[in-house]
């Protein structure tokens, strides 16, 4: 059973102002499948398409951001939604926080300032379930809270008095508050210290483990995947690279790009700087043609500047596009 | 707690007392700048108005204003002994109207003024973040963009010609409001009465609705452009993302930010909105500060002048400081630091 | 030309059909509110007070602050004398009308019979009527007179101290109709003091005073009065005051006069001229003080049942005030009588009468107003003079006079006035004025190089080759006719060569005072209009007075005018009695002086668009029945209620 | 640059009527040099005739052809708008890049006499001023005074800006790197600095004008010089009101919305276009 699927999806932004048209093809042709209870990583350089990934698939999608093609199917079990077609009224009712909820980007600064964590609680369970009994509510904020280690002090506390890694924690438990099937975290672990890091991705692991539900973890940082991920996709620039589970990725990685992202990983005791990659990541408005990575490649082929690689399943969960891998080859 | 006193509140007292010293100071000496001093004004306006002056009895009265008005010894003198008369409350005696004190008068005038200021500052103030922010969670909103070009445009005219072009129209040539005052000739102030409130607010009216018109686009503008930065706030985007109503949206996660900067802008602007008062009132023939001021400025009555200035600059200065001590109640942020 | 004209002729009737559109959406904002509350004949302004009862008229000072002040005693200007308590509740001894007067220019009030001096004007005995009450019913005695001029003399703060307490050595009080003044120096004018033309010394009622401990503090509220009226009620914000009739009213002085019907007056503040013409058009204003020429031109187009002093154009009454570009006559350059006289000649009177009063002004050549009786005084009898009168112009006999400046003004303003515009050369010559000084640019370009002045660039410099400028003072926003002629002068001085410029100066009277100024458009000659007696302005124009630039002048001398001829005339007018007329012969000889050394440039008569709505009263003052100047703010104005009659009745 | 105008004129409404009306504007204030009247001349002009072909916005009751006459007002009216502007925005720059980076006592120092401005009561100060200066009180020393008084608000805008701009990573880097203050100010800061004093010019222009009409009606300015101001004083001299001389008030109250709608405009289409936020909304990124 899926939990989503994901089918030739195409997300561009098409804007039109001062007389200039412009088609940003942030997501270009992405499938691919989430099964229950497992931990999904995406991966891939900022303005891959990483973001307008999940803009999609969390239903948030906003003029100038408009998807063309392709279908996201969602079974829930007892409920089933194509994301694409989709009501306003029916996401917030159904589907918002209550089966997928979202860990943003930039969470350290997704409380609002002015008011006390408490509120903003009070406000999401408020919209999705009538808030009743206040006590009760109360209670179970409270609750929620310990169970996931946070002190209830933070509940009566304003963002700008809690530390960094602990507005990431309250924002973690802000999505958690309705045990959702999907949590989809956008860069949980950015701008925290190692330590803190650790802790968050240990609060996530616990969640997921206990809950049985489906994290969607999106990060450019190879090492959380490696610490967390199940399964991991590599995005670049717009599309998919290459997708497999964490082990296969990080011990057999098949597409260069892929390559690059887990050579450029630390190794304690090592000195040497990086090989650093030419180039950067390419203009979404006007993408190269062939392999969109080709400009980048170190074993570019005269194939790869014409043609488009298809992804294509190397062995079971493994799928990858570049024209140095045939389909069922090593 | 101690933190708060000594970092917080000190500091702004003493630059509150400052404010209020360097203003009364400038304004003492400006006036004093002047080519004409207050006895000859008043010694040659009564020969202007062909009162029956001999030279003589002209000489004596000279003497005796001089003495009377408080204007003898050199300047250092006058300036101390006027602090020392401001710290018991004493503004003086107006010279145009002497012996009625300046305290006096403007404690009767300030009233109709107080009365149309601060509802159109406060009806202006909430209708233009209102309005403002609206039309920044709305950008395509027509009637709201419509809104914004006119309130702008009113805004950047001049209140002079707000005023006339409202008495033109609107007790001209579509005779609905009355053409002055405020209430009518030959009716005595009663405020136990109905029918006199009634008639106090219709004459209100086109006063008020200038300083509304006039204030309404500067806090639509201002809410305008500090909401357009926070509606991109990560808090907000996280806001809409977790469902929450648009409603909730706008007040609680917009509004409730933006309005912040927007009430420290409400005590310094109530020097600006002062100013139009004063013209407002002239064109209106409106019985308040303004025209009491005008009225002084024209009779060289130095002490009232002073006296408006000063209730002025320490009304604003006051409500500068009182929205500073209060802006840690509105804004955690700052109440913490 | 003929085209031009025809173009404008039909632009003009665009222009009525305009005004006439707002008029009549004037007239409706005039009724809607009224006729709401009542029908129009029951119509209260106050409550119990009938309109058509009340007779509403400008106070010219506007709101008066503070409101509750009626202690007209105090020395110090202030608005509420004119709110109706100078005109109809004090009384003086003496009034001297600044037209013809009821009875005759002078007026008997509170004193049975003119001052009675002695024959070295030592002694001034004062003869009171009997039978005349304060409105609180204590009898109006002696005792009065001798008490307010005893507590003046005594009390620092009071008006007129200094001048009782300089001239006055005793007072004696033989009966309760009598008081003697004994002086301190020969004195032909003391009567002055007492005798109202605008104001004068007001009697205080003793039975009141007498109970205060501070009467320079005491605000007499409510005021008792001399007067035919009581105050009934008042705006604490001093926008209006209401009189009504005193139940015995025939026990004041006016009674003599005839019958007072007017039951109620109040005086109130209608606010800029645009307003007091739509108020006006509407019948909520009986009595204009002013208005600008246009407002008075559209009353004259479109308001029927308004009337002014003159039954048509100019309309205006001339106010005994003389509107005149007053020169400093120490500053360089301007201390030379070519140049004073230069800058008259290069003014055009024509074009400033047009400028300041649309041509409804009243010219006047020489240095006394044409107003009142002064015509007759002064004007007529030097029109021979003036007819031959000369300066020299470049070594030459010159004939700067320009007898038919009236009728140019006539005739300039017929085209846009029309027929509204006397045509007989009579009729103009009452109404307009007689002649003006030449606009002739050659003779007044000769008179700078007599006096030395050179020109370079087209600018005229002083005679060392530094600049000359003349910035012309004016009195701004509050005063638009002036305002209006001063930016004319400024044109006409400019054209010439001047280097000026307008300088508008809402309250320039202590500049002017101060001599920190080089020419201003203002006034210092005021006179009593009805007397011909010239002491009234001459007095402090005595160089015993003079002060220099720099310090404050005394008195009405700020020009610094000083002349031992000028001197000779003012002592020979001291020590003649008030009615001699050899006064008349020394006042033609002061005119003929000024002529010559033109220390200022006559203008016109302070011109007083009064002008008065006849739907709810009749009989107000005009040129055939000129019984006292229609302005509403004078003393004399008391003599207009036994004259106004209600129509209703 | 002149591709940006081409754009902002084809594709932006506001722009384009922005255009439009201050092209009327500065159509006038060329045209009054080669005025066929002089505006300090009077009568010179049959009085009182309403707009026609001759005379396009007709003639004033003291002679003058009301057209020719606004042209020179406008003309005048911007430059003092315009002076003023510049004086202004030289010491809030100033005042406010120096409060902002300094920080500290001269912060506090700077903003204490720019709150003193803020809250001096300026009109009657500037009546005051008026009477003082007396003929002095020409069209350049109104601009100079109101300059000295119209820069405190924006000085606290530019010092809030410059204050959020140093907690950024390009100011410390250049602090570490020992660039000297001066030159991370005018480096670094200006440039993020100058579009609040651009949207702070149009409006101080709005606000000078504004002040200068409020004198002039009260009869308070240099009287001879042609202002949008000064045409109302004249107009209300003349009771143009209720003489029926309506384009006398008309004319200039429209001239003064034209040019005041025009800046306007102008303002908010080029801001958009400057402002990055605004931009990214429309254009996407």
């Amino acid at each position: 059973m899926t939990l989503l699927s994901v089918q030739n999806l195409h997300a561009y932004y098409r804007t039109e102002a001062y007389g200039i048209s412009r088609t940003v093809r942030a997501v270009d042709g992405v499938s691919f499948d989430l099964f229950p209870n497992e931990i999904y990583g995406v991966a891939g350089e900022s303005s891959c398409g990483k973001t307008t990934l999940i803009k999609v698939i969390s239903g948030s999608i906003k003029h100038p951001l408009k998807a063309f093609e392709g279908s996201v199917n969602y079974n829930f079990g007892d409920y089933k939604v194509d994301m694409l077609q989709i009501s306003q009224s029916e996401l917030r009712r159904n589907v918002r926080w209550k089966r997928i909820s979202y860990v943003m980007q930039g969470s350290m600064s997704v409380l609002n300032p002015v008011r006390k964590v408490i509120k903003t609680f009070e406000d999401i369970v408020d919209t999705h379930e009538h808030i009743t009994d206040k006590n009760e509510f109360l209670q179970r904020t409270r609750t929620h809270v310990n169970r996931l280690g946070l002190p209830t002090d933070v509940l009566n506390a304003y963002p700008h008095q809690l530390s960094g890694g602990m507005r990431q924690r309250v924002a973690i438990a802000l999505a958690t508050v309705f045990q959702p099937a999907l949590i989809i975290a956008d860069e949980p672990t950015t701008a925290l210290d190692v330590v803190v890091q650790r802790g968050v991705l240990h609060m996530i692991k616990d969640i997921q483990a206990t809950s049985n539900n489906t994290v969607l973890l999106v990060t450019h940082d190879m090492a959380v995947h490696a610490n967390v991920a199940d399964r991991v996709m590599i995005m670049y620039a717009g599309r998919i690279a290459e997708e497999a589970p964490t082990e296969s990725i990080f011990n057999a990685p098949l597409h260069p790009y892929t390559q690059h992202l887990i050579n450029s990983l630390p190794v304690i005791g090592e000195k040497s700087t990086k090989a650093s990659l030419k180039g950067s990541p390419p203009n979404l408005a006007d993408p190269p043609s062939g392999c969109r990575f080709h400009p980048r490649c170190p074993y570019v082929m005269d194939e790869c500047r014409t043609v488009a690689p298809d992804l294509i399943s190397v062995k079971e969960r493994h799928r990858v596009a570049c024209h140095l891998v045939k389909e069922g080859s090593q | 707690m101690r933190k708060f006193i000594l970092r917080y509140l000190i500091p702004r007292i003493i630059q509150y007392l400052t404010l209020i010293f360097v203003g009364i100071t400038v304004t003492y000496i400006i006036p004093r700048l002047a080519p004409t001093d207050p006895v000859e004004a008043q010694v040659s306006m009564m020969i202007a108005r062909g009162n029956t002056l001999d030279p003589q009895s002209v000489e004596s009265m000279r003497a005796a204003l001089t003495d009377l008005y408080g204007l003898s010894g050199n300047p250092v003198e006058q300036y101390f002994a006027f602090w020392g008369r401001l710290f018991r409350g004493d503004l003086g005696p107006s010279l145009n109207n002497f012996p009625t004190p300046v305290s006096k008068m403007i404690g009767q005038a300030l009233p109709y003024t107080l009365r149309l200021l601060i509802p159109a500052v406060v009806i202006s103030f909430i209708f233009g973040n209102l309005f403002g922010a609206l039309s920044s969670y709305y950008p395509a909103n027509r009637a709201l963009n419509v809104l914004e070009v006119v309130g702008q445009v009113v805004r950047s005219i001049p209140y002079y010609i707000v005023a006339i072009v409202l008495l033109v129209v609107f007790s001209y040539f579509i005779p609905i409001f009355p053409f002055s005052g405020a209430y009518p000739i030959g009716t005595r102030p009663d405020w136990s009465s109905i029918d006199f409130i009634l008639t106090y607010l219709e004459h209100a009216a086109l006063p008020a609705a200038t300083l509304i018109l006039v204030g309404f686009g500067g806090w639509f503008v201002g809410m305008k452009s500090l909401t357009s930065n926070i509606i991109s706030e990560d808090y907000v985007v996280y806001a809409e993302t977790a469902g929450l109503s648009k409603n909730r949206i706008l007040v609680q996660y917009i509004m409730r930010t933006a309005i912040l900067p927007q009430f420290t802008a409400l005590a310094m602007v109530l020097g600006t909105v002062f100013s139009g008062a004063l013209i407002m009132e002239v064109v209106f023939g409106y019985p308040g500060i303004g025209s009491l001021a005008i009225r002084a400025i024209y009779n060289n009555d130095y002490s009232m002048i002073m006296g408006i200035t000063i209730y002025s600059i320490i009304g604003v200065a006051t409500a500068v400081f009182i929205m500073d001590l209060l802006y840690p109640l509105f804004d955690p942020r700052v109440r913490y630091q | 030309m003929k085209k031009y004209i025809l173009t404008r002729r039909q632009f003009l009737k665009q222009a009525a059909a305009v005004s006439a559109a707002t008029a009549l959406s004037a007239q409706e904002l005039g009724l809607k509110p009224s006729t709401l509350m009542a029908a129009p004949q029951l119509q209260e302004i106050a409550p119990g007070v009938l309109r058509e009862e009340c007779l509403i008229l400008e106070n010219p000072s506007g709101t008066v602050l503070p409101a509750d002040d009626f202690n007209r005693w105090r020395s110090g200007y202030s608005g509420v004398w004119v709110c109706g308590l100078q005109q109809l509740a004090l009384d003086a001894l003496w009034y001297i009308d600044p037209d013809a007067g009821v009875d005759g220019v002078w007026d008997d009030a509170l004193a049975a019979e003119p001052p009675i001096y002695n024959d070295d004007f030592t002694q001034m005995t004062v003869k009171l009527r009997e039978g005349i009450y304060w409105s609180d019913g204590v009898e109006f005695t002696a005792d009065d007179l001798y008490y307010t001029v005893d507590l003046i003399k005594n009390t620092p703060g009071l008006a007129n101290q200094g001048l009782f307490e300089g001239s006055i050595d005793r007072m004696e009080q033989p009966d309760r109709n009598t008081v003697i003044f004994y002086l301190k120096e020969p004195n032909s004018r003391f009567h002055a003091a007492f005798t109202v033309r605008w104001g004068a010394q007001y009697i205080m009622p003793k039975h009141i005073f007498e109970q205060v401990d501070d009467p320079v503090a005491f605000t007499f509220n409510p005021p008792v009065s001399l007067g035919a009226y009581t105050l009934r009620d008042f705006d604490p914000n001093g926008q209006w005051y209401l009189w009504e009739r005193r139940e015995d009213w025939q026990r004041t002085s006016l009674a003599r006069l005839g019958d007072v019907d007017v039951k109620y007056a109040m005086y109130i503040d209608p606010g800029p001229s645009d307003k007091r013409v739509i108020a006006q058009m509407a019948h909520e204003l009986d009595v204009i003080h002013d208005i600008t020429p246009e407002g008075r031109i559209t009353l004259a187009k479109d308001s029927p049942t308004s009337v002014g002093w003159f039954p048509s154009f100019p309309w205006a009454h001339p106010d005994p005030t003389l509107p005149a570009v007053i020169y400093n006559n120490e500053k360089p350059g301007l201390d030379k009588w070519e140049v004073r006289w230069a800058l008259t000649l290069a003014m055009d009177i024509a074009q400033i009468a047009l400028a300041s009063y649309r041509g409804a002004a009243t010219i006047s050549a020489i240095h006394v107003p044409p107003t009142g009786m002064y015509p007759q005084y002064y004007h007529e009898p030097l029109e021979p003079w003036l007819n031959d009168f000369t300066i020299k112009v470049g070594g030459e006999d010159y004939k700067p006079y320009d007898p038919t400046a009236a009728q140019r003004i006539a005739d300039l303003a017929r085209p846009s006035l029309g027929d509204l515009v006397p045509t007989d050369p009579d009729t103009i010559k009452q109404y307009i004025g007689a002649g003006w000084w030449k606009h002739d640019l050659d003779a007044a370009e000769q008179l700078m190089l007599d006096a030395g002045m050179q020109k370079k660039d087209g600018k005229w410099a002083l005679p060392d080759g530094s600049d000359f400028k003349v910035p012309l003072m004016s009195l701004g926003e509050s005063n638009p006719t002036m305002n209006r002629a001063a930016a004319m002068v400024v044109d006409n001085w400019a054209a010439f060569g001047i280097d000026t410029s307008l300088e508008a100066q809402a309250n320039l009277w202590p500049i002017m005072s101060s001599g920190e100024y080089t020419a201003s458009l203002a006034w210092t000659i005021e006179t009593w209009g009805g007397h011909p007696d010239l002491f009234f302005f001459l007095n402090s124009w005595h160089s015993k007075f003079y002060v220099a630039s720099g310090e404050s002048s005394v008195g009405s001398n700020s020009m610094r005018w000083k002349s031992p001829e000028l001197d000779r005339i003012i002592e020979e007018i001291q020590n003649i009695s008030f009615d001699d007329p050899k006064g008349i012969e020394l006042g033609l000889e002061y005119c003929k002086l000024a002529a010559q050394e033109m220390p200022i440039t006559p203008l016109m008569a302070y011109n007083v668009f009064t002008t008065m709505d006849t739907t709810y009263f009749t009989g107000y003052p005009s040129i055939d029945d000129p019984y006292t100047d229609p302005v509403p703010n004078w003393g004399n104005t008391k003599y207009m209620f036994v004259k106004i009659k209600p129509k209703a009745t | 640059m002149l591709k940006v105008l081409r754009d902002l004129l084809r594709y932006d409404g506001r722009f384009r009527l922005a255009i439009i009306l201050l092209g009327g504007v500065a159509a006038m204030v060329l045209l009054s040099y080669d005025s066929p009247y002089d505006p300090g001349k009077s009568f010179v002009v049959p009085w009182d005739l309403p707009p026609s072909r001759e005379h396009l916005f007709g003639t004033t009751s003291r002679g003058q052809d009301l057209f020719w006459w606004l042209t020179f007002a406008v003309r005048n009216s911007l430059y003092l708008g315009i002076v003023t502007a510049i004086i202004s925005r030289v010491i809030s720059v100033l005042v406010g890049l120096t409060a902002g980076y300094r920080g500290g006592w001269i912060d506090r120092v700077l903003m204490a006499i720019s709150d003193t401005f803020v809250v001096l009561p300026l009109l009657p100060i500037l009546i005051l001023l008026s009477f003082l200066l007396r003929d002095s009180m020409n069209l350049l020393n109104l601009a100079i005074i109101l300059g000295l008084f119209g820069w405190s608000f924006d000085a606290r805008l530019i010092r809030s800006q410059v204050l959020s701009l140093r907690e950024r990573s390009f100011t410390r880097t250049a602090i570490y790197s020992g660039t000297s203050g001066f030159w991370i100010t005018i480096n670094e800061h200006l440039p993020f600095v100058l579009p609040i004093v651009f949207a702070t010019t149009l409006n101080n222009i709005l606000w000078s004008i504004g002040m200068e009409v409020t004198l002039s009606v009260l009869g308070l300015s240099d009287l001879t010089t042609p202002t949008l101001g000064t045409a109302l004083f004249w107009a209300n001299q003349h009771g143009a009101l209720v003489a029926g001389v309506w384009w006398w008030i008309t004319a200039p109250a429209v001239v003064t919305a034209i040019l005041f709608l025009g800046l306007y405009l102008l303002f908010t289409s080029i801001n958009e276009f400057i402002d990055p936020r605004t931009r990214l909304r429309l254009i996407g990124g």
